[in-house]
C-alpha cells in the first residue's frame, strides 16, 4: 500500500526563492530515505505572478507526482492563496506570512500566521524569508529531522550567504 | 666646359657634386638647372626618361605633363614660351614628325621664354620603326641643333640651349641618341637658376603666323641663321683638338667618343652644334690637315655641308649610313680609308646565336585578343604598342603597321579600296588617344565598313607603363578624370 | 690569375688590379653583363659601376631597354678606368662576360677577349616561346645546344654556375644575379667588403641578408672551382635531355555520350564523332597530347597517354632532328 | 516501475534530478558521444546538460542552426560510426520528420527525444501534452519501421534512453523517445545504476573482404552489417530505394525485396523491443491503458479504486511502437471495459480500440495543458464499472 | 616517362567503374567538375578510405555515387548539415560536400550561411548550373535574370544570388569560383580548398546543356563551355562587391582566404582543457582525503 503520501506546497510569487526552498526540503527528505517528486514552475514568473513548488513525498516510489491534496501549505504571498486553497486537505497545516499574506479564507485547517518576511528583514535581508519559512515548516510539520534540513541548506547555499 | 680627359686623381680633388646620370637624366637636370617651368612630352623610347626625371623635381619648380601626343606636347611648350617661361618638349625622333607642323611654324615665330626641344634618335632601331636623322629637321626649319656626346655635355648643352634660345630668339633642338640616353656616366651638377616669367609680349606680327606676318619672318629666320653661324665660329662648344696633320676628323655627338677610342691622338674638330655649321672654322680646320673624314651616325649632314663649301670631305664611303656606330665600325672605316693600320682580327668562338625577339609578357591579354583576331579571318591594320608584337609568330595577327594612330585610317583605305577580307584596325588605348581619334571620326563620318578593336589595358605599356588620359592619373601622380575612354567608346544613342 | 702588380693604378689607397686587365694601365676594364629582360642585368651593372666610381674611376655604363623588357635580350656595358671614351665595349674587348642566361652567354661570347677573357655564366635556360612552336611533346627546342664543357674549351677561364638553383635553395630565386656578382667579384680586385657595401645599396632592404649570402655563395663557388681537383669541382647541371613521346588516345566508347565538346574544343581539330556517334581520333599525327579532350569530357571517355618513343627517337633528338 | 528492473536492485545514493537531466545522463551512460540540437521548450535542458557532459567524455556537442540541421548532423555523425542523439519538442519534431525517414530508410541508428508539449503548431510550450503518439509512428512520408519508447518517470527516462541506444544500434534504426513536459521538468528521487563496465549493445559492423561486402545484404536476423568509414569498404548510402549493393534501383523485384525486409525487420526482434508494465490486470474489471503522466495518474487512481473496492488494472506500454499488441490483449482478457486517459484528442485510444476489437474502449481526452488527475480516472472507472454491472 | 600529375592521374581509378557511364546528360558540366575534384584528391594523395563525400539532392547530388569513397547521398538541402555531424564525429575523415545551386542556396541556404560562420573543416563544392535540372528545369536562386525556365515562362524576373559574395559575407574563410572550362585551374582551386584548414566554399560554374541551354538557345555543349569565358574576369580586377546579387561578369579564383580557428579543432582543444582541469581538481581532492 502506498499510504505514506505527503504533499507539500510552497507558494508565493516569483523571485522569493520558493524553488530553492523546496529543493532544500526535498534534499533533506531524500537524505532521510524518502522518495520525492518536486515540481518546477516553468513559466516566465521569475518576477511577479504566482509561483509555487510542490513536493510529493512517499516512502515508496511516488506514483502520481502532482499535488492532489495538500497536507501542508506555506504561503509567502497572497497571490498563492486562491490557486492553492481548493487543494488543501481537511486539517492541513498552513503557514502564512503575516505581512504579505495577512488575510486567509475560512477552513478547517491548522493555520499559523507567522512574521516570516519581517523576521528575514530583521535578519538583514528579505531574501532569506524562504529560509525562515523552511525553518518554520520543519518545526511545525516535523517532516524530517532538523539536522537533515540544516545539512541540505548548507549544501545548497552560496558561500557568501552561509554564515 | 667639362673636360673629357678626366682622371681619378682629378676626381679626388673635385669638391663638386658629382653623380652618375644617364643622358636622359642629365638633359632633365640641365633643363631644371636652366629654370625650366613647363615640360611636356609623349613617351617614346629612348626619350621617355627625360620627362620622368623632370617629374621628380619639386612641383613648385615646374609643371610637367604627359601630353596626348608630341604635337600637343610641343604646343604646350610653345604656349609656355609665349607666356614668357622657359619650356621644354621632349620626344623621340618619329615624334617630331607628329609635331612637325607646329615645329615648322614655331621656327618663324621664335621665342619669348627659352624653348628647348629634346629629340632622341634611335640609330640601329632598338625600338623604333625607322632611323631618321633629326639634324635634318634642324636644317629644314633653320633652327639650332646641339649634340651632346656624353651625359655631362647633355646637362651642359641643355642648360646652354635655353640661354641661346633666348639670345637668338629661336627654339633649340638638343639631339640625343639611344646611346646617349641610356649611358650612365659621372656628371658634375649645378644649382637651379630661376628664370621668372618675362610675361606675354603682345606682338601679332611675331606671334600670329598669317601670310602677311610670316613673309617678313622668313627673312628674320635667315638673318638669325647668319648670326648663329657667326656665334658658332668662336663658341667653345665647338672644340678643335690638335693632333697629327695627315688627316683630321670632323665629328659630333656620340660619335666623338668612338673616334677618340679608336684614335686617341688624332686631330679632331668636335662640333657641339651640328646645325648650323660655322664656315670659317670648318675651312680653317680642314686646311690644317691633309685628309678630312666626317664621322657621323645616319645621314651625311655635315659631310654634305663641307662638300657644299667645296671641301673634299670623306665620310659615308667608309662609315655606314645605317645603324648605330661602335668603336669597331669606326675603326673599320679608318682602316678601310687607309688612315690607320689594320689591326689583327680578334676573333673569338662564335656559336650560332639564339633568336630572342621581344615577346608579349607572360599572361598578356593581348595574346588572347589576337588569337581571336586571327580566328576572325580579317585583314588587320595594326598600330604601335606592345600589341605590334602580335605580328610575329605564333600570333601573326597584324598585316600592316605604319605609325602612331595610322591603323584606323589605313583600315578605312583598305576597306574603301575593296579588300576581299573584312577589315579591322587594332589600336591601343594610348595610341588611340595619341592619333586614333581623328581617324575614328573619319571612319564614322564616311561610314567605313571596318571594325576597330580598341585594346585598352589602361596604360602606355610599351614604353614602360606611363599614364595617359585614360589611366586616371597624371605624370605627377595626381588623380585625373578617366571618363575619356568611356565617353569615346560608349555606344551612341 | 696574376698577382697584384705595383705598376697598376691605385685609388683611395687601395691597390686595384683588374685581373683581366691588359698591361696598359690607362686602358679601361670592360665588363659586359648580359641576360634576358627581367633578370636583373641592370642591377648587376649598376652595382659594379657604382663600386668602380666610388673608387675614383671614370665609369661608363651603357644599357638598352625599351622593347627588350618584353623578354628580349638585355645587355649592359660597364667600362671603368682612369679614362673611358666609348660607352660600349668593342667586339673582342670584354675582359669579363657575365651572363645571367645560358644562350645569352653564348650570344655575346665574340665580345670576350680571346686571349684573356673570363666567362661567367648561369646555366639557367630561358627558352623563348617561339622556340617551342612545335607543340608536340618532346619536340626539339630551338635553343642553343652547346654544353658548358664545350664552351669552356673555347675560353681561357670559364665558370658555368647554376646560380639560379643556388638562389632557389637560398629561398629567393631573384638573388641569382647576386650569386653571379659573387663569382664576378673573384676576378676583380675590389674587396669583398666593398662589394657587400655596394650591394646593400642596390638590393631591396628586406632582401639584403639573402643577397649577401648569395654573394658569398657565388664567391665560394668560384673559389672551389679554382682550387678543387677536377673530380671535386662543383657540379654543373647538364642540359635537359630531350624526351620524345608518342601520343595515344584511349577511348571508352561505351561512356561517350556524343556531346561533341572534345571535337569542338580540340585545338588541333583532330577528333570527330564517327558513324556510331562516338568520338575517335582522325589524325594521330596532329594530336599534341594537350589533354583538353580528356579534361573537358564530362563522361571520362577519353584518356590521353604519352608513351615513351623508342630509342631511335632519342638519338634523332640529340642530333637535332625532330622526331 | 519498469518490469525489466529487478525489485532488489542495490540501493545507491539517491539523486533528485529532472527528467531532462536524466535523459542526458542516460545518453552518456549508453555511450552516446554526439549531440546536435536546437533550443526549444521544454527540451532545452537536455542540450544544456549534454553541452557540459559530452566534452568530459571526448564527445561532441553542437548547437545547429535549426532542428533539420540537428537531425541531419546526428545522422551524419552516426554514419561516421558514433552513437548520436538529438532532442526536441513538437514543432522541432515536425521539422525532423523527413530526415527521420531517411535514417529509417537508409538504416542509420540514432535516437530522437521528443518532449511533448501542447499543440498543434506552437501550442503551449510549457504545458504537458501527449499529442505525438501517432506522429512519432507515422510522421515521415512513406512506409518505414520505427521504434518509439514512452518512459513515464525520471528514472525511466534515464533507463529507456540507454535502452534506446541498445535498440537503435544493433537494429540499425532511429528510436524515438516520447515523454511529456510534466516529467521532463519535474525532479524526482532516482537511484541510477552504474553503467560503467556494463556491456552495451553494439552496432553490427561489416567484416570480411570489402570486395564481397554488400551493404544491405542480411543474414537470418534481417539486419545488414554497417561499414565504418575508413575501414576499407567505401560504400554508398542513399535515401533512394536501393538494392543490396547500396546503389539506387527502381527494379520492382529489388525494391520489394529490400523494402519488404526493412518493413518486417523488427518482427524477429520483438523480444528485445517490446516492453510494458501491468498492474492488477489479473482480476481487473476495467483496464486502464495509458502512458506518461497519464499513466502516473492512473497508478494513483488504482489506489483510489482499490479503496473503493473497484477492480481496476493498468496496462502501460513502455515500448509504444511497435505496440505490444499481444501483451495488451492478454492484459485485457479479463476486463469488461477499457479506459484510455490521454492528453490529446484521441490517439492511443484508436490503437487500443483497433487491437481490442469488440471490447468497449472509453477514453478521457485532455488537451488544455492540465494533466488528467487520479480522481478523474477513478471517477470514470467507477462509472464504467457501474455501467458494466448494470 | 612523363611524371607530371596530369599524366599520372587516371580519373577511372577514383570512380566506381561498375556504375559508369553516369546518368548525367550529354555535355553536362558536372562530369568535368567531378574530374577536377578527383584530380585534386589525387594530387593531395588523399586516402580514398578516409574520403567522405556527402551530397544532396539534384543532378549534382547524384555525383557522389560515382566516387570510389565513402559516399552519402542525403536529403534535399541538408548535405552540409549531415557533413557537419560526420566531420565533427570523425575528424580523421576528409569530408567533401557536393551540392547544387538549388540544394545549397534555396532549401539549404540556412545551412550554408551557418557552415560558413562555423568554419568547420569541410570543402563545399557548389555546382552552379543556374537551374533545377533533375526536376525538369525550374528557376533556381542563381538563374540569371530574363532566362527562361519551366517556371519562368516569361523570363526570370528575380535577381540571382552571387553565391560567393553570400558565402564571404556569412564569414566563410575560403571562397573561390571557377568555371568547368578551366579544368587545371579548377583543380588547383579545389586543391586549395581541400588544403584549407576550415570551411571552404567553392562555386563551380557548370553547364546544364540539355535543359537550360536548350530552353535558352545557348548553343551546343561546346559553345556553352566556351561561353563561360565571356562571363569572367580575373579576381584582381574585382570591384568592391556590396551586392549579394550576381553581376554580369564574375571574378574567379580564390576570392577570400582568411585564417580563422577551425571549429572542430577549437572545440576539441577546449574540451581537452576542461578534462585536464577536472582531472587536476580530482587529484587535488584525493590528496586531501
Amino acid at each position: 500500500m502506498r499510504g505514506s503520501r505527503l504533499e507539500i506546497r510552497i507558494g508565493g510569487t516569483g523571485g522569493q526563492g520558493l524553488i530553492l526552498c523546496a529543493k532544500m526540503l526535498a534534499d533533506a527528505l531524500c537524505a532521510t530515505g524518502k522518495r520525492v517528486a518536486q515540481s518546477q514552475t516553468y513559466e516566465p514568473t521569475s518576477r511577479g505572478g504566482f509561483c509555487n513548488s510542490d513536493l510529493v513525498v512517499s516512502d515508496d516510489e511516488v506514483d502520481f507526482p502532482l499535488a492532489t491534496a495538500l497536507d501542508c501549505l506555506v504561503l509567502l504571498d497572497r497571490l498563492a492563496v486562491k490557486p492553492s486553497w481548493p487543494l488543501l486537505k481537511p486539517g492541513a497545516l498552513v503557514i502564512a506570512d503575516t505581512r504579505l499574506c495577512p488575510e486567509l479564507p475560512e477552513g478547517e485547517l491548522r493555520v499559523h500566521p507567522l512574521p516570516l518576511s519581517r523576521t528575514a528583514i530583521e535578519l538583514g535581508s528579505e531574501r532569506v524569508a524562504n529560509m525562515v519559512a523552511l525553518g518554520a515548516l520543519a518545526a511545525l510539520a516535523a517532516v524530517c529531522t532538523r539536522d537533515a534540513i540544516e545539512r541540505a541548506v548548507r549544501a545548497e547555499t552560496p558561500k557568501a550567504f552561509s554564515s | 666646359m667639362h673636360t673629357v680627359l678626366q682622371t681619378q686623381e682629378q676626381a679626388d680633388e673635385q669638391a663638386q657634386d658629382t653623380r652618375p646620370l644617364t643622358g636622359n637624366e642629365a638633359i632633365a637636370r640641365g633643363a631644371w638647372e636652366a629654370g625650366v617651368r613647363v615640360a611636356a612630352a609623349y613617351p617614346g623610347t629612348p626619350s621617355t626618361e627625360i620627362l620622368e626625371s623632370l617629374a621628380r623635381y619639386p612641383v613648385e619648380h615646374l609643371y610637367a605633363e604627359w601630353s596626348t601626343n608630341e604635337k600637343v606636347a610641343l604646343d604646350v611648350a610653345i604656349g609656355a614660351s609665349f607666356a614668357g617661361s622657359r619650356a621644354l618638349a621632349s620626344m623621340k625622333h618619329v615624334g617630331l614628325n607628329v609635331a612637325a607642323d607646329a615645329f615648322m611654324s614655331q621656327a618663324y615665330i621664335g621665342v619669348n621664354g627659352g624653348l628647348v626641344l629634346a629629340v632622341c634618335d634611335d640609330p640601329g632601331l632598338h625600338s623604333s620603326q625607322n632611323e631618321q636623322d633629326t639634324r635634318i629637321y634642324g636644317q629644314f626649319a633653320t633652327v639650332l641643333v646641339l649634340e651632346p656626346s656624353d651625359a655631362q655635355e647633355a646637362l651642359d648643352l641643355t642648360r646652354l640651349a635655353f640661354d641661346l634660345s633666348e639670345q637668338f630668339d629661336t627654339m633649340v633642338i638638343v639631339r640625343g641618341t639611344t646611346r646617349l640616353s641610356h649611358t650612365r656616366s659621372r656628371v658634375t651638377v649645378g644649382e637651379r637658376t630661376e628664370h621668372l616669367s618675362r610675361g606675354f609680349v603682345e606682338n601679332p606680327a611675331k606671334n600670329v603666323m598669317i601670310p602677311a606676318h610670316a613673309r617678313p619672318r622668313h627673312f628674320v629666320v635667315l638673318d638669325r641663321e647668319a648670326r648663329l653661324k657667326q656665334y658658332l665660329e668662336t663658341a667653345p662648344i665647338n672644340r678643335w683638338e690638335t693632333g697629327g696633320t695627315s688627316f683630321g676628323v670632323v665629328t659630333a655627338g656620340t660619335c666623338y667618343p668612338y673616334v677618340r677610342e679608336v684614335l686617341p691622338n688624332a686631330s679632331v674638330l668636335k662640333l657641339g652644334a651640328s646645325w648650323p655649321l660655322p664656315e670659317g672654322l670648318l675651312r680653317r680646320y680642314c686646311e690644317s690637315v691633309d685628309r678630312v673624314f666626317v664621322v657621323e651616325e645616319l645621314e651625311p649632314v655635315i659631310e654634305k655641308e663641307l662638300r657644299a663649301l667645296g671641301i673634299k670631305a670623306e665620310g659615308k664611303e667608309f662609315f655606314p649610313r645605317t645603324g648605330e656606330f661602335s668603336p669597331e665600325i669606326v675603326r673599320a672605316g679608318f682602316e678601310k680609308a687607309g688612315a690607320i693600320e689594320p689591326r689583327a682580327g680578334r676573333v673569338s668562338w662564335a656559336p650560332e646565336p639564339l633568336a630572342r625577339p621581344p615577346v608579349l609578357c607572360a599572361g598578356c591579354p593581348h595574346t588572347s585578343s589576337f588569337m581571336a583576331v586571327r580566328a576572325s579571318g580579317a585583314r588587320v591594320a595594326g598600330d604601335i604598342g606592345c600589341y605590334t608584337l602580335a605580328c610575329l609568330d605564333p600570333l601573326r595577327g597584324i598585316d600592316t603597321m605604319v605609325s602612331m594612330g595610322s591603323s584606323i585610317g589605313n583600315a578605312i583605305g583598305m576597306a574603301m579600296a575593296g579588300d576581299t577580307k573584312p577589315v579591322m584596325a587594332t589600336i591601343g588605348d594610348s595610341t588611340f588617344l595619341h592619333g586614333g581619334i581623328p581617324a575614328l571620326i573619319d571612319a564614322v563620318y564616311n561610314q567605313a565598313n571596318i571594325t576597330v578593336l580598341l585594346l585598352d589595358n589602361g596604360i602606355t605599356a610599351m614604353t614602360g607603363g606611363q599614364d595617359h588620359p585614360g589611366t586616371g592619373k597624371t605624370l605627377r601622380g595626381k588623380e585625373a578624370p578617366r571618363s575619356i575612354m568611356k565617353r569615346w567608346c560608349a555606344p551612341s544613342e | 690569375m696574376s698577382g697584384p702588380n705595383p705598376s697598376n693604378c691605385s685609388a683611395g689607397g687601395v691597390q686595384l688590379l683588374p685581373v683581366a686587365a691588359a698591361a696598359k694601365a690607362r686602358e679601361p676594364i670592360n665588363v659586359l653583363i648580359v641576360g634576358v629582360g627581367g633578370q636583373g642585368v641592370i642591377m648587376v651593372s649598376k652595382a659594379l659601376a657604382s663600386l668602380a666610381q666610388s673608387k675614383g674611376f671614370e665609369v661608363k655604363q651603357s644599357e638598352v631597354h625599351g622593347m627588350a623588357k618584353r623578354g628580349g635580350t638585355v645587355f649592359s656595358h660597364v667600362r671603368f678606368g682612369p679614362q673611358v671614351w666609348s660607352p660600349t665595349i668593342p667586339k673582342g674587348e670584354a675582359d669579363i662576360l657575365v651572363a645571367l642566361e645560358w644562350a645569352e652567354g653564348l650570344r655575346w661570347l665574340p665580345f670576350l677577349k680571346p686571349d684573356s677573357g673570363i666567362f661567367i655564366c648561369d646555366t639557367k635556360r630561358i627558352v623563348p616561346p617561339f622556340a617551342c612552336l612545335d607543340r608536340h611533346p618532346g619536340a626539339l627546342l630551338r635553343y642553343s645546344r652547346e654544353t658548358p664543357a664545350e664552351v669552356k674549351a673555347h675560353v681561357v677561364e670559364g665558370y658555368a654556375i647554376d646560380a639560379t638553383r643556388i638562389a632557389e635553395e637560398l629561398g629567393n630565386v631573384r638573388a641569382a644575379n647576386v650569386v653571379l656578382i659573387g663569382a664576378l667579384s673573384m676576378s676583380l680586385d675590389f674587396s669583398a667588403e666593398d662589394w657587400e657595401q655596394a650591394l646593400s645599396e642596390f638590393v631591396p632592404k628586406k632582401t639584403i641578408a639573402v643577397n649577401l649570402e648569395a654573394f658569398r655563395l657565388g664567391r665560394r663557388w668560384v673559389e672551389r672551382a679554382r682550387t678543387a681537383p677536377p673530380d671535386a669541382q662543383p657540379a654543373e647541371t647538364p642540359a635537359p635531355a630531350y624526351r620524345p613521346y608518342k601520343v595515344r588516345l584511349e577511348i571508352t566508347p561505351e561512356w561517350c555520350k556524343s556531346c561533341d565538346i572534345c571535337v569542338k574544343l580540340c585545338p588541333e581539330r583532330c577528333l570527330r564523332l564517327n558513324a556510331e556517334r562516338t568520338v575517335e581520333l582522325t589524325d594521330a599525327a596532329k594530336c599534341t597530347g594537350c589533354r583538353l579532350c580528356e579534361w573537358l569530357c564530362p563522361d571520362f571517355a577519353i584518356r590521353v597517354h604519352l608513351d615513351a618513343a623508342e630509342a631511335p627517337g632519342v638519338v634523332a633528338a640529340a642530333e637535332g632532328i625532330r622526331p | 516501475m519498469n518490469v525489466g528492473q529487478p525489485a532488489s536492485a542495490p540501493k545507491l545514493p539517491w539523486r533528485l534530478i529532472s527528467g531532462n537531466h536524466a535523459c542526458a545522463l542516460g545518453a552518456v551512460a549508453a555511450g552516446c558521444r554526439f549531440f546536435a540540437g536546437y533550443p526549444i521548450t521544454p527540451s532545452s535542458e537536455i542540450a544544456e546538460r549534454l553541452s557540459r557532459l559530452l566534452p568530459l567524455v571526448d564527445g561532441v556537442f553542437v548547437q545547429m542552426e535549426d532542428e533539420i540541421a540537428s537531425i541531419a548532423a546526428v545522422i551524419g555523425a552516426s554514419m561516421g560510426g558514433v552513437k548520436a542523439l538529438t532532442a526536441t519538442s513538437g514543432p522541432g519534431f515536425s521539422l525532423k520528420q523527413e530526415n527521420i525517414g531517411y535514417a529509417a530508410g537508409a538504416e542509420i541508428p540514432c535516437v530522437i527525444v521528443n518532449v511533448m508539449r501542447g499543440g498543434p503548431s506552437t501550442g503551449m510550450p510549457t504545458r504537458p501534452a501527449q499529442g505525438e503518439i501517432m506522429q512519432s509512428r507515422w510522421g515521415s512520408h512513406g512506409d518505414y519501421p520505427i521504434i518509439v519508447l514512452a518512459p513515464a518517470s525520471v528514472r525511466e527516462i534515464h533507463d529507456e534512453n540507454m535502452r534506446a541506444f541498445d535498440l537503435a544500434e544493433p537494429l540499425r534504426t532511429p528510436v524515438v523517445i516520447l515523454y511529456d513536459q510534466d516529467i521532463a521538468q519535474r525532479t524526482e528521487t532516482v537511484e541510477l545504476g552504474d553503467a560503467n563496465g556494463v556491456a552495451r549493445a553494439q552496432r553490427k559492423w561489416a567484416s570480411g573482404p570489402p570486395a564481397a561486402y554488400q551493404p544491405y545484404a542480411t543474414g537470418e536476423d534481417g539486419i545488414p552489417a554497417m561499414s565504418r568509414p575508413g575501414a576499407g569498404y567505401r560504400v554508398h548510402t542513399t535515401g533512394l530505394n536501393h538494392a543490396e549493393n547500396g546503389f539506387p534501383t527502381q527494379s520492382p523485384q529489388a525494391v520489394e525485396r529490400n523494402l519488404g525486409r526493412l518493413l518486417t525487420k523488427f518482427e524477429r526482434h520483438r523480444d528485445l523491443i517490446d516492453s510494458w508494465q501491468t498492474l492488477g490486470c489479473d482480476d481487473a474489471e476495467v483496464l486502464i491503458v495509458a502512458i506518461g503522466i497519464s499513466a502516473r495518474a492512473a497508478l494513483r487512481a488504482l489506489e483510489i479504486c482499490r479503496a473503493r473496492s473497484l477492480r481496476a488494472g493498468l496496462f502501460r506500454p513502455i515500448t509504444l511502437w511497435p505496440f505490444p499488441e499481444n501483451a495488451l490483449r492478454e492484459a485485457a482478457s479479463q476486463a469488461n471495459a477499457v479506459l484510455v486517459p490521454e492528453m490529446n484528442a484521441g490517439q492511443l485510444s484508436l490503437e487500443v480500440g483497433r487491437i481490442l476489437g469488440g471490447k468497449r474502449v472509453e477514453a478521457i481526452h485532455r488537451f488544455n495543458g492540465e494533466p488528467i488527475t487520479p480522481a478523474e480516472i477513478a471517477q470514470r472507472v467507477e462509472t464504467l464499472a457501474r455501467e458494466m454491472n448494470q | 616517362m612523363i611524371v607530371d600529375s596530369a599524366s599520372a592521374f587516371d580519373v577511372r581509378t577514383y570512380l566506381r567503374q561498375e556504375m559508369m557511364p553516369h546518368f548525367l546528360c550529354p555535355g553536362c558540366g558536372h562530369g568535368i567538375a567531378l574530374r577536377a575534384l578527383l584530380w585534386a584528391v589525387y594530387e593531395l594523395g588523399l586516402d580514398k578510405d578516409k574520403l567522405a563525400v556527402v551530397s544532396g539532392i539534384g543532378c549534382a547530388g547524384r555525383l557522389s555515387a560515382y566516387i570510389d569513397a565513402n559516399t552519402f547521398h542525403v536529403t534535399h538541402g541538408r548535405p552540409l548539415a549531415y557533413a557537419t555531424g560526420l566531420a565533427l564525429a570523425r575528424p580523421d575523415l576528409h569530408v567533401v560536400v557536393i551540392t547544387g545551386d538549388g540544394d545549397c542556396l534555396a532549401i539549404g541556404g540556412n545551412h550554408l550561411i551557418h557552415a560558413c560562420r562555423r568554419n568547420l573543416k569541410l570543402t563545399c563544392l557548389m555546382l552552379n548550373n543556374e537551374v533545377y535540372g533533375m526536376t525538369g528545369g525550374q528557376v533556381s536562386p542563381t538563374t540569371s535574370e530574363t532566362r527562361l525556365t519551366t517556371t519562368t515562362p516569361l523570363g526570370n524576373s528575380e535577381p540571382n544570388f552571387d553565391a560567393c559574395t553570400l558565402a564571404a559575407a556569412a564569414g566563410a574563410s575560403f571562397v573561390g569560383r571557377e568555371v568547368t572550362h578551366h579544368v587545371p585551374k579548377l583543380k588547383q582551386l579545389i586543391r586549395a580548398g581541400l588544403e584549407h584548414p576550415g570551411f571552404a566554399f567553392i562555386e563551380v560554374l557548370s553547364d546544364c546543356t540539355e535543359i537550360f541551354g536548350r530552353k535558352n538557345e545557348l548553343g551546343s555543349s561546346a559553345e556553352m563551355v566556351l561561353r563561360q569565358k565571356s562571363e569572367l574576369r580575373p579576381s584582381a580586377y574585382r570591384d568592391t562587391v556590396d551586392s549579394p546579387f550576381r553581376s554580369s561578369d564574375l571574378p574567379t579564383g580564390i576570392l577570400t582566404k582568411t585564417e580563422r580557428p577551425e571549429y572542430g579543432a577549437a572545440y576539441r582543444t577546449a574540451a581537452a582543457a576542461q578534462r585536464a582541469r577536472l582531472a587536476a581538481s580530482t587529484d587535488q581532492n584525493k590528496g586531501r582525503t
